[in-house]
Formats: C-alpha cells, sequence, structure tokens
C-alpha cells in the first residue's frame, strides 16, 4: 500500500478526526489529535491490511523561530510536532502520523506538553520517547519509566529545544 | 563502588535485600564496548534484572546538525557509526538527495555500493573479532583487525582517511578512486575470501563458543518487531528483512540488477551457495549464534556484491560527477530514510525550512533500538552471558549517543 | 645436603686451621649432623628454589608474549634486550616495582595486603619436594606427590583473600568463582594423580620417576589406555586448577575487569602472577614426573652414568643432563597450556563446574579403576617392553655416593635434624 | 669454644618450641579478632602451624593430610561459605 491508500483507510475509518497533509516535496504525514493517539496507534498496528507493527522513529520537532529577521517570513505559530514513523516488515510500506503540541502547557511556562505514550503498542517507544523526552521536554503519560536518557539526570533544560541555551559549567565542570 | 546518587531509589531498595547484589558494569568496562554502563542486580552468578545507562559519549550531533549546511555535517555522521562510517555518510547523503530529488548517475551507484559493502565487511570484522574477545579469546581479534586494516588501506587510497571518511558526500563522493584501486581491491578479495574458513573454525564451530553462544538470548520474531531492532539482531531472528532489498526505491536503486541474497535462517537451515558450517543442534533461532552467523554470512554476500560492482563501474566510460555546492538551498519539506548499515537500518531525517541549513536533524540509530532488548534479553542469565549477549547485539556507542 | 655442607666446612676448617700450623686433631670441628650446615643448605635450597620461580616467571611470560604473538600473526615483544625481546618481562618487572602500591579504601588492609603473599608463599612451598633431578630436591619427601596437591590447594587461600579484602563486587566474584572451582577440581586432580602412585607403589616422586627409567615406553602414560587418558584428564584439571583459560574464570576479563585482582597494582599484583606462573610449572612439573617419565629421556643414552658403581662426577652430569629435560618438558607443557589459553574462548562458570562434577570426576574414577583392572588381571603394558633398570628402582638416595659425604647411608631430614631409623 | 655452644642448640626443640607458639599465638588471635575472614585466616596459620609440628614429628603423611583437608579444604569452605551470606 502506499501512503495515499492508508490514509484513505485512517480517514475512512476515523473521519474528520485525522488531517492529511500531502507535502510536494518529502514526506507527506497524516496528523493526529494527542488524545486519539493511542486509539490511531492500535488501528494501524492491528488492522490487518495496514500491519504497520514497526515503528522506526519517534521524534520531535520544535517550531519556534529565534531569528528575529526571518520572523516575519514565518507562517506558523510556535509549536511542538512529535513525528513518528511507522513501517511494515511484512507488507513493505511506510507511514508517517504527526501530534502537534503546545511549546508549554501552562502560560508561565514551566510545565512540559504530555501526550499518550504508545510504548504499550511498540515497545522501541519505551526508549525513543525517554530520548524525546531529554532532548524536547515532551512528557509521556502512561509511560513506564520517564527518565531522562542520553543527558545527566540532573541536567537542566531540553538541548534540542530552539530557545536552549546550554549551561556555563556543569557540576564545577565548564562546558564551553 | 556504585555511587548511590547516579541510581534511582528503586535500586537502593534492592541492594539492601540480603542475597541480592547490586553491581555497576561499565561504563570503564573491557565488555561493555566503550562506554555502556549497565546496572545489574544479581542473585549470586543468576542476574536477576539489567538497566543499561547510555548517554557517555552524547555530542549533541542533532544540535549541531541545526546549524550547519547538509553537506558540512558529513563529517558527524563519520563520528556515530565510527567503524562503518562509509555506510553513516551514505545514509546522510541519500537523505539529502531524496529532499532534493537529485538522482546521481548510475556509475557513481555502482562506486557507492563498492564502498558501502566494503565498509560492511570492515565493521563486521570488527564485530566478529570483538565478539571473540567477549567470550575471552583474544587472538579473533588480531585476525579481524590485521584483515580490516587491508580494506582500511583501500579506504585510504580512496580519500586519504582510516577512519572517518567523509567520502560520500550528498550529490557524489570526494574524489573517485585512483588508477589501479579497483585490482587492489580484487587482490584483496581474493587473499580474503578463503580466509573466512578460519573464523568458522576458530569461532563459528569451536564447541566452547557454541556453549557460551547456542539457545541464549533468544529474541523472539515478535519482540524482535515490538522492539524495532534491525540488520543482524532482526535477520538473526528469523525475519526476512533487509532494506537492500525491501527498502525506498531511491536506495533500492543502487542494488537494481545485483544478485545477492538476504541471509536468513528458512526451514532451519541458511542459503547454501558457499560451503558454510551447519547450524548445530543446541543453537535456537534468534539466540546469540544466530545474530553473530548471520553476521558471518552477509560478509560473504557483500563479496559477492563488490564483484559485481567492479564490472559494472567499470563498464561505463564517463567520469563521475561533482557533488553538490557546500550551501545547497534545499526545499522546504521533510525526509526520513534509512539505509541498511552494517549494525541495522540507520534513519537519517532532514526537516527543512528552505534554508541551505536545516531546520532539524534526526539520526534514528539502530544500535539504540537493538540496544533497549537487553534488559528483556538479560532476565535470569548468568553474569557471564551478558558480555555474550552484549557482544552479539554488536553496538556501537557512538551511534547509541550520537 | 646438609651432611654435605658439614663436611665441607669440616674440609675448609682443617684446612684453614692447618694453614695456621695446627694440627687436625687440636682443632675443634663441626659434628656431622650440626645444625650449621643444615642452615646453609636450607638458604642455599630456597635461594635456588626462589630463583627457579623467578627465573621461571620471566621467561614463562616472555614465552606467553611470543606464542601468543605468533599465534595472533604478530610479532610480539622484539626490542627490549636485542633481538627477540627476551628482556621484556624484566623491563616490565622494573615498571612493576616503580608503580604506585594502591590501597582501596573500602579495603580490608591487612588482608589486602598478606593475600599475595600467602599466594606465592604456597606456590614457592609445593617447588620444595618437586625433584629436578635423580637426588636434585630440595626436601625429599615419602609423601611428595600428596604434599604437592595438598599446598597447591593452599594457593587458593591467597586468591580467595585478594577478591574478598579488595572491597570491590568484581573481585569478590572472582574469589567466590576461584573457591568454587579450585575445590571442585582439587578432587578429580588427586584421582588421576593417585594412578601412577597406585602403579608405582609409592608417593615418592623420586622413586616415581626412577620407575620410568629407560627407553620412552617406560613412561607411566604409556602403561595402558586408561593411564593415557588419566594424564589428559590430569592437565585439564591442572589448567583449571591453575585458573589458566578456559577455565580462568577468577580473572575473566570481559565479565570481571580482572576478577580477583581488580584492584591490584605494582608489585602485590605481580606477585600474584608470579604465583599463578609458579604453579603452572609445578603443575606441569608434577604431570612430568608422573607421567611423561620425570628426567628421562626418550632414550636411555644417560641412564648408565647414574648408577651407583660409576664415579660421583659422572652421576651430577647426568643429572644435570636429566634437570634439563625435566625442565624441557615441564616448560613444553606450560607452552600447551599457553597455546590453549590464546586459542579457545573462555567456559562459563556453571560449564566449569559441570565440566568438573559431570565429566573430570567420573573420567577419572573410570581411569583409576581401569588401571586397577589392568593391574589386576595382569594384562600386558607397553612399560613391559624394555624393562626398567631394577638398580633404578631402589631407593635413590642410597645410589651415588658424594667423595665429601663421609657416610650418606642415613636417611637425614630437614626438621629433624637427627638421624632417623 | 663458640662453634661448640652453637652446635649444641638443639635444632629439633627451636622448631618445635616455635611452631607451637605460632599455633598458640594465632589461636589467641582467632580469639581476639572480630572480623571473621581474619580468623579464618587465622585459624589457617594455627592449622598451617600444627601441620609444621607433625612433619617435625616425622609424621609427613598426617602433616600433609593436615594441610589438604584441614587448611586447604575446611578453612576454604569456611571462608566460602562467609563470603555467600552476608555479615
Amino acid at each position: 500500500m502506499n501512503f495515499s491508500e492508508i490514509s484513505d483507510t485512517l480517514i475512512t475509518h476515523f473521519g474528520d478526526l485525522v488531517l492529511l497533509h500531502k507535502a510536494e516535496v518529502g514526506d507527506s504525514w497524516v496528523e493526529i489529535p494527542k488524545d486519539k493517539l493511542l486509539e490511531v496507534g492500535r488501528f494501524l498496528k492491528e488492522n490487518p491490511q495496514l500491519q504497520l507493527t514497526y515503528l522506526n522513529s519517534v521524534t520531535a520537532v520544535d517550531y519556534l523561530q529565534t531569528d528575529p529577521k526571518k520572523l516575519k517570513r514565518t507562517s506558523w505559530e510556535p509549536h511542538i510536532k512529535v513525528v513518528y514513523h511507522l513501517s511494515s516488515l511484512f507488507l513493505k510500506h511506510t507511514f508517517v502520523i504527526k501530534v502537534t503540541l503546545p511549546r508549554w502547557s501552562d502560560e508561565e511556562q514551566n510545565r512540559l506538553p504530555s501526550l499518550p505514550s504508545v510504548s504499550s503498542l511498540w515497545s522501541t517507544a519505551d526508549w525513543q520517547e525517554r530520548e524525546v523526552f531529554d532532548l524536547y521536554g515532551v512528557e509521556f503519560t502512561g509511560h513506564p519509566d520517564m527518565r531522562r536518557i542520553l543527558c545527566p539526570d540532573d541536567w537542566a533544560g531540553h538541548p534540542l529545544r530552539k530557545d536552549y541555551t546550554p549551561p556555563q559549567e556543569y557540576e564545577g565542570i565548564r562546558c564551553h | 563502588m556504585l555511587d548511590p546518587t547516579l541510581i534511582n531509589n528503586k535500586n537502593i531498595e534492592y541492594d539492601a535485600q540480603t542475597n541480592e547484589m547490586l553491581i555497576n558494569m561499565g561504563p570503564q568496562h573491557p565488555s561493555t564496548h566503550g562506554v555502556l554502563r549497565l546496572i545489574i542486580r544479581t542473585d549470586g552468578e543468576i542476574v536477576s534484572e539489567i538497566q543499561p545507562h547510555i548517554g557517555y559519549l552524547h555530542r549533541c550531533a542533532e544540535k549541531i546538525g541545526e546549524h550547519l549546511s547538509a553537506r558540512q555535517w558529513i563529517p558527524y555522521t563519520d563520528r556515530m557509526d565510527y567503524l562503518a562510517a562509509m555506510n553513516m555518510n551514505l545514509g546522510w547523503s541519500l537523505t539529502v538527495e531524496k529532499l532534493l530529488d537529485h538522482q546521481v548517475s548510475k556509475k557513481l551507484q555502482h562506486l557507492r555500493l563498492m564502498i558501502c559493502e566494503l565498509g560492511r565487511i570492515a565493521s563486521h570484522l570488527v564485530g566478529m573479532g570483538a565478539y571473540g574477545l567477549d567470550l575471552g579469546t583474544a587472538s579473533p581479534f588480531f585476525y579481524a583487525i590485521r584483515e580490516r586494516e587491508k580494506i582500511l588501506d583501500l579506504f585510504e587510497k580512496a580519500c586519504g582517511a582510516r577512519l572517518t571518511f567523509s567520502y560520500i558526500t550528498p550529490g557524489g563522493v570526494m574524489a573517485d578512486i585512483p588508477e589501479g584501486w579497483i585490482d587492489e581491491c580484487k587482490a584483496f578479495l581474493d587473499y580474503f575470501e578463503p580466509i573466512i574458513k578460519q573464523y568458522h573454525t576458530l569461532l563459528t564451530t569451536n564447541a566452547i563458543f557454541l556453549k557460551r553462544t547456542c539457545n541464549l538470548g533468544i529474541l523472539s520474531k515478535e519482540k524482535a518487531i515490538d522492539y524495532g531492532c534491525s540488520g543482524a539482531v532482526l535477520r538473526g531472528s528469523g525475519i526476512d528483512y533487509d532494506l537492500r532489498r525491501d527498502g525506498d526505491p531511491f536506495y533500492t536503486e543502487m542494488y537494481d540488477g545485483y544478485d545477492f541474497e538476504v541471509i536468513v535462517e528458512k526451514e532451519g537451515d541458511y542459503p547454501k551457495d558457499y560451503p558454510y558450517p551447519d547450524v548445530p543442534r543446541e543453537a535456537q533461532l534468534g539466540d546469540c549464534w544466530h545474530r553473530f552467523y548471520v553476521r558471518m554470512l552477509e560478509v560473504i554476500q557483500s563479496i559477492k556484491l563488490i564483484r559485481q560492482s567492479f564490472e559494472k563501474y567499470q563498464s561505463i566510460p564517463e567520469p563521475i560527477e561533482k557533488p553538490l555546492k557546500l550551501q545547497q538551498k534545499l526545499p522546504k519539506g521533510e525526509i526520513y530514510l534509512e539505509t541498511e548499515a552494517p549494525r541495522g537500518q540507520m534513519g537519517f531525517g532532514l526537516f527543512s525550512e528552505g534554508d541551505p541549513i536545516p531546520w532539524k536533524v534526526r539520526a534514528r540509530s539502530s544500535c539504540f533500538c537493538n540496544l533497549s532488548v537487553l534488559p528483556e534479553l538479560c532476565r535470569g542469565v548468568y553474569l557471564a552471558d551478558i558480555p555474550s549477549i552484549v557482544g552479539s547485539l554488536d553496538i556501537m556507542m557512538g551511534e547509541i549517543d550520537r | 645436603m646438609g651432611q654435605f655442607f658439614n663436611n665441607l666446612l669440616q674440609d675448609i676448617n682443617a684446612f684453614l686451621w692447618g694453614l695456621a700450623g695446627y694440627s687436625s686433631q687440636e682443632i675443634t670441628t663441626l659434628a656431622e649432623d650440626s645444625w650449621i650446615g643444615y642452615l646453609l643448605a636450607a638458604i642455599i635450597q630456597a635461594a635456588l628454589l626462589l630463583h627457579v620461580l623467578a627465573a621461571g616467571t620471566v621467561l614463562f611470560t616472555w614465552a606467553e608474549r611470543k606464542v601468543c604473538g605468533r599465534i595472533q600473526d604478530r610479532l610480539g615483544p622484539t626490542r627490549v634486550g636485542g633481538k627477540f625481546g627476551w628482556l621484556q618481562s624484566i623491563a616490565d618487572g622494573i615498571k612493576l616495582l616503580c608503580k604506585e602500591d594502591l590501597i582501596p579504601d573500602e579495603a580490608d588492609s591487612l588482608l589486602f595486603r598478606i593475600a599475595p603473599y600467602l599466594s606465592i608463599s604456597a606456590s614457592f612451598a609445593a617447588l620444595i619436594v618437586l625433584p629436578f633431578s635423580d637426588g636434585w630436591v630440595a626436601q625429599q619427601l615419602n609423601i611428595g606427590a600428596f604434599f604437592i596437591l595438598a599446598i597447591m590447594g593452599l594457593e587458593v587461600f591467597g586468591v580467595i583473600l585478594a577478591g574478598y579484602a579488595s572491597g570491590s563486587k568484581w573481585s569478590l566474584y572472582g574469589a567466590m568463582r576461584e573457591a568454587a572451582q579450585v575445590i571442585s577440581y582439587e578432587i578429580p586432580l588427586a584421582m588421576c594423580v593417585v594412578v601412577p602412585v597406585l602403579l608405582v607403589g609409592s608417593m615418592n616422586l623420586g622413586t616415581i620417576a626412577n620407575y620410568q627409567a629407560g627407553w620412552f615406553t617406560n613412561w607411566l602414560i604409556f602403561h595402558d589406555p586408561f593411564a593415557f587418558a588419566t594424564f589428559w584428564i590430569y592437565f585439564t584439571c591442572g589448567i583449571a586448577s591453575v585458573n589458566r583459560a578456559p577455565f580462568d574464570l577468577a580473572e575473566a576479563e570481559s565479565e570481571l575487569v580482572a576478577g580477583f585482582h581488580t584492584e591490584y597494582s605494582g608489585m602485590r599484583w605481580s606477585l600474584l602472577f608470579m604465583a599463578e606462573y609458579g604453579s603452572m610449572f609445578t603443575v606441569s612439573g608434577l604431570g612430568v614426573l608422573l607421567f611423561l617419565g620425570a628426567w628421562y629421556g626418550p632414550l636411555p643414552i644417560f641412564n648408565s652414568w647414574t648408577s651407583g658403581t660409576e664415579s660421583w662426577y659422572l652421576a651430577q652430569m647426568a643429572n644435570l643432563v636429566g634437570c634439563l629435560n625435566f625442565v624441557l618438558k615441564s616448560s613444553l607443557l606450560v607452552i600447551v597450556m599457553i597455546w590453549v589459553r590464546w586459542t579457545l574462548p573462555r567456559l562459563r562458570i556453571d560449564q566449569v563446574m559441570t565440566m568438573c562434577l559431570k565429566y573430570c570426576v567420573p573420567l577419572s574414577l573410570i581411569g583409576l579403576s581401569g588401571v586397577l583392572l589392568w593391574q589386576l588381571l595382569a594384562i600386558p603394558s607397553l612399560n613391559d617392553l624394555a624393562p626398567a633398570r631394577s638398580d633404578l628402582t631402589e631407593h635413590w638416595a642410597e645410589k651415588s655416593s658424594s667423595p665429601f659425604v663421609k657416610d650418606s647411608q642415613e636417611k637425614v631430614d630437614l626438621f629433624d635434624g637427627r638421624n632417623t631409623q | 669454644m663458640n662453634s661448640l655452644l652453637i652446635a649444641s642448640v638443639d635444632w629439633h626443640s627451636f622448631f618445635f618450641l616455635l611452631f607451637g607458639l605460632l599455633a598458640c599465638g594465632f589461636a589467641t588471635g582467632i580469639i581476639l579478632s572480630n572480623d571473621i575472614v581474619r580468623m579464618a585466616v587465622y585459624l589457617v596459620g594455627t592449622l598451617g602451624a600444627v601441620a609444621g609440628l607433625f612433619f617435625l614429628a616425622g609424621a609427613h603423611f598426617v602433616g600433609a593430610v593436615q594441610l589438604m583437608v584441614y587448611v586447604g579444604g575446611t578453612v576454604v569452605l569456611l571462608l566460602f561459605g562467609v563470603m555467600l551470606t552476608s555479615q
């Protein structure tokens, strides 16, 4: 199955909940509301026509324009997109789904955004979601062990966010 | 002794139990393949729980990628899987090319295939030798390095470097291979092919080796898929999937017209186009031995591929094209492409907002996913089995931590 | 030995007093069994054996590097001391001496300090009863074979203490493995040693050795198929009991970092190391004494010299050749150990124990009963082809007489200091 | 003469006293020590010294048995047991 067939199946099953993004260049994707993520995920995994049992990658993209010169040309509001790349090893097709999140879940910018964890569907999401949490500051609810994975446990900030400034020193060691 | 501040409370609680012991393996340990740290809860010699801690080699390669143009990031891909840097270069180059929809010439594809398959051999050699070290025999490692050095000599002739090549770049390669290189490569393959038998004698069929690897760390098909395992770990579990055949058309085009087999067990046996040793009775599908064996057989398939590529490369007379510009403007869009690196499916993602510099770079590490299955495999095994299992996953910390 | 030195001292004494113009009747000489002679003999013997241990370690380390280098298709040491890097071990020894002697905070410092000495003393003590040639033994015990086994069991102490006292979990693992392994492997090892003891009917290593004089067919390994198999079981268990690969579980570097000597550095570490090489030599030497014809070469070339009727000097020359023979054979076995180490992967601890209890013990018992039956049924053996010379099976101390020793018929003990019956 | 005096020292008695004192000293060490592993080490000393006494008495076999069974076997097992149980 190619991308449009999979997305058609998804749209016929879920209706307006999923948003189709057809890209002219590169990958197209389907956008899913965050509270429907688990449901859609289970459908994608268990539907015999789709069988997207293999989760290649979970990652996030931080959309925040920090360059004031480019700000005028930027069409989007600041947000985070969590991207799931799925594939089926037996039917040999791939699929991309995305979930849009606010950068912070409150006004004061001290509560991380959250979305449900898919580690119950794909075990590989366990570590990959930890990585996203570590580097992007997205919390996954229902994750068995939500800790940092690449950075030390007491690291401050989430390095792959666009507004992240590296610390001058860490535990008495100069960083740069 | 373990620093209590570095472990979470769960473990401290367990440490207080009388007959259980909490031990810390790594990050400086001979058999953790770099700076992997394993926190192991043991009852005597039996491991009851294992918890990998990674990140000691984290260099924020993805963050750096957001400040460099696509071609400038190539050296950073070298440093991910530094034992197979060519394949890392290829993965990123293809990702950039796919976003630009820039298909390279057929001759260049043959050249890249030749180089990457050599890289695969070199990487599997280290995997094989280091596995021997994990099991307590040092000699295979020296044999493997001896052969690998010859491959590195070839690479050095092609690009001047021996470890971090930065050879394959978006839109081409750094420079065409020099005159006479193919003959040297042929000579190497003629020398190397009969030697593989020695490795089978030294390790694959050695009685102690079988005792240490067979029926151990069995990874079922379902688990392998569930944990996103790839490469030899996936195929060692009996799943017939290789991106060189089943991957994105943009990547598999390289392998069009080549005759090679995906190494996977079919009906209790492996492809028989070469005098391989038989599968021993003790071995179970998905155990350490199968993962190791798949790697060994892939070396032979790579040799087959390289031999075919010589002729195809030489049959095209015109020179290869120049690579893309250093500050090549990228179209707005995103792309995610996986290639079959020696250690599994290395995925590169490129999210572009229309600048020469990518908005975001993603590197999906195959070893990262392969390693995540370790706690699953290491439940109830002996302490001495941990090196066997970690070694059979053939991890590369540079790639895991990025 | 003691008498020899006493007599020598007496002669020198008489000679010196004679120079001063006294006659031999006027001076007081030492009694024949005076303790000074025994002390001198003990010091000389200890010094010699210590050199066997030290030089053995130096040579075997060098051999290990060279052999392992060749096995791994490389050269091994080439620079230090000229062509073959034969001074490499000395250079390493100096480096080790200069290293900082670290004692971890967590360690039990007293036990941590004494553990290497315990190990090395046990390894050294085993050499006391190991004959290098006919009569060339520091202390000739009637139960030599048994004594060596008993002493080699003590070496494990140093290792256990080293592992325990280090205060490191890896070391503790090493120590626990070592304890389990060595205790288990002592059983089949002793069973295998019993076979030649039964065949000869003596636990005296000299007697066992002399039983094998003559042609190589007289070696006990060729007595019957069971004895032949027993030697290989002995060798396997020997490798296991001295902790060499593939049974080096106590220091398995890919699992336990370095096992019991993880926390050791410098000289203390090298003492543990020397103990290992010392017991490698002892085990090989015991194997040679028991099965491989001891100091007798495959062909009886020098045997006629050792006969009591020939001159004392000729007998000593033959002994020298015998000593070289013995050292050569033992070193060959040590090199086989090195060869095995650099070829095979390591077993797992449960497999090592399984191998001992499920295979080695029953096999050695089968070997023992097989040899027993062979003797009982009087089945012809290869040893009967060329009968051993009867004079060599006699007690060896009575054979040759030194020109210095006036009366050597009495057996004397070091601790005893007086003649026994 | 001096040499006569030295020669008259009963070496046998000297070693008997030495080993006896060692055995007693180590035995006291066992009683006074608090650390169970050190006790085991002192026990090795005591048993080893007793083995020395046996050798001195010409009972080589008994001495070797003492070494093998008590020092090599029993105490190692004892240590092994100590290490397996928590303190």
